[in-house]
């Protein structure tokens, strides 16, 4: 029960990055946005695999994790061949 | 509680995506469109559907954010011309109805579960225990194969349209560190996925994805030029998997006299070398799509 | 034993969230760029540790240990350089309002 | 079942949203995009209507994995014609 409340938690962290993502001036301001989304993505698998018993979405945690690590640099690196 | 997380997912699903289709910045509408795949491949994960939720953020959220990303600067905004208001109510109005009617559609429609009872009955022979991999690569392996197909001629358009963009970026002295972490990660990680489909989530087209997730950190950060020659190389390995698998349906036919029905008791072997190859020709094909083709000189 | 993993699990999950929810604030609602940054990077490796910590306190489990810490290594290493990154295009452009 | 109709609503609440965009933007690259959102929010609704008694139907997982590397196939294609056409337009 305390689990899936922080699940909910985590998500409602995921979701809070949002605005920023919207205003957000710069577009380093966005980066900075969608790569908080991607970490809070991350913990929200980790803590439903914890609440659900399912270490398997640990694995999909992991995927995410790489994954977001990698459209992050495409962010950086194709934002900078522009400038 | 758990109720309210699905309430919220799906709210934010639906809340990313208008935002990243309704703003005119690049940068959002892309962070947008990534964050929405990853939410989206989350409710995946909640409607019990892993193996796609895998697909979804790998190849969904994160390859397909960085094409767009490479085409972003290339293409020019369209020139603003905003539609008139009143065709904008009208084509609101048709979307509502739109979505109203496919979610009742969707929702009343008759649930005639046919398939989990013939896929429990024979998943035994299959080869395999995942019965998302049973499906992709014994029961339905012909479709898998004209996809594989679809990709090829989707990258041949590519080569005849799309000249190759080399660029190297310099991005500094953390960049070999992290590559040096992320990049072994990323094949160890398409390794694991790729042994581990036959049992539990997971499978080639994760594997292919997140192997060439591994390669485009190789090519944005300087490591790896995109050369012709390195390109024609790459497009040996993506023609290898299509052809192998190729192979394996005509020597099928050939052994039990059914296209893709492997040989009794020999199903995982087959299975497992099938998509080990494929999960090469699909990293290559992804990261061809993601590079370019070199164009030929007219002589 | 059990009890007092499970308990410790709990708290330092706990503990993670909130690291996150107050990372997403100031995300939200610090002024620049530099600052925001600041409260990324937080998330990044505090909470997820964190978290990921709790996890395996709580799932118990030696082969899931090696999952997440994997799973840390990833995200705090992606934060860094994404950080710095950023970081860098930000200063060089100059457009430090 | 409630928690499947929240996923059907999200899912044809996608395909309302893309529709609008891709019938009222003349920007290629979010046309793109809301294609792309519009396939996203198809695969819901068919994992979501796929669900019976907490089982997933593995026949619909397999296709719509299939048309999610399908869907990014069709993506670099259509980016490239774009491309080639902006090209074209500035000669």
């Amino acid at each position: 029960m305390i689990l899936n409340f922080l699940a909910f938690c985590t998500l409602v962290a995921t979701l809070a990055a949002l605005p920023r993502l919207i205003l957000g001036p710069t577009a380093a301001d966005r980066i900075i946005a969608a790569q908080l989304a991607g970490t809070g993505t991350v913990a929200t698998l980790i803590v439903l695999g914890t609440a659900d018993n399912a270490p398997a979405l640990f694995d999909a945690a992991l995927v995410f994790a790489t994954l977001a690590a990698v459209s992050g640099l495409a962010f950086v690196a194709l934002q900078r061949t522009r400038l | 509680m758990s109720l309210a997380f699905d309430v919220l997912l799906a709210f934010g699903v639906v809340f990313t995506a208008a935002a990243a289709l309704g703003t005119h910045d690049r940068v959002a509408s892309i962070a947008g469109f990534v964050v929405t795949g990853l939410l989206v491949a989350l409710s995946l994960v909640r409607l019990g559907a892993p193996d796609v939720a895998l697909a979804e953020a790998a190849i969904g959220a994160g390859l397909t954010g960085a094409l767009l990303l490479r085409s972003a600067w290339r293409l020019k905004p369209a020139e603003s011309r905003v539609s008139p208001p009143i065709d904008r109510i009208i084509v609101a109005l048709i979307a509502v109805c739109l979505s109203g009617a496919l979610a009742w559609a969707v929702y009343t429609a008759p649930g005639a579960a046919l398939y989990p009872a013939l896929v429990s009955e024979r998943l035994a022979e299959s080869g395999v225990t995942n019965p998302v991999t049973a499906v992709l690569l014994n029961f339905r392996a012909w479709d898998t194969l004209l996809e594989i197909a679809v990709l090829f001629v989707a990258l041949i358009l590519v080569r005849i349209v799309a000249p190759a963009h080399p660029q190297p970026v310099v991005l500094g002295e953390l960049m070999l560190p992290f590559a040096r972490i992320v990049v072994p990660m990323c094949a160890f990680l398409a390794g694991h996925l790729l042994w581990q489909g036959a049992s539990v989530p997971g499978g080639a087209f994760q594997a292919g994805a997140i192997l060439a997730g591994g390669s485009l950190v190789l090519m944005l950060g300087g490591f790896a030029v995109p050369t012709p020659r390195l390109l024609s190389w790459g497009m040996m390995v993506a023609l290898l998997g299509l052809a192998v698998f190729a192979v394996a349906a005509l020597s099928t036919e050939a052994l039990t006299g059914t296209l893709l029905l492997y040989p009794d008791g020999a199903a995982k072997i087959w299975i497992l070398m099938i998509e080990a190859l494929l999960t090469l020709s699909i990293a290559a094909m992804l990261c061809l799509l993601f590079c370019g083709m070199p164009r030929r000189p007219l002589k | 034993m059990t009890t007092v993993l499970h308990a410790l699990g709990l708290t330092l999950t706990t503990f993670g969230v909130s690291f996150l929810l107050i990372a997403a604030l100031g995300v939200w609602r610090l002024p620049d760029v530099l600052s925001r940054l600041h409260a990324l990077t937080k998330a990044d490796s505090a909470g997820l540790a964190l978290i990921a910590l709790g996890a395996a306190c709580l799932t118990g489990r030696l082969n899931t240990l090696l999952t997440l810490g994997l799973c840390v290594v990833l995200v705090a290493l992606s934060g860094v350089t994404i950080g710095h990154l950023i970081a860098r295009a930000h200063l060089s452009e100059g457009d430090l309002e | 079942m409630t928690s499947e109709l929240i996923y059907i609503c999200a899912g044809s609440g996608l395909v309302g949203l893309a529709f609008y965009r891709l019938a009222t933007c003349r920007d290629m690259l979010l046309r793109v995009l809301s294609l792309n959102v519009l396939a996203v929010g198809i695969a819901i609704l068919f994992l979501a209507s796929a669900r019976d008694a907490g089982m997933t139907d593995a026949v619909p997982q397999a296709f719509v994995l299939t048309g999610i590397v399908v869907l990014v196939a069709v993506t670099a294609a259509l980016l490239a014609l774009a491309e080639q056409i902006d090209r074209q337009r500035d000669e």
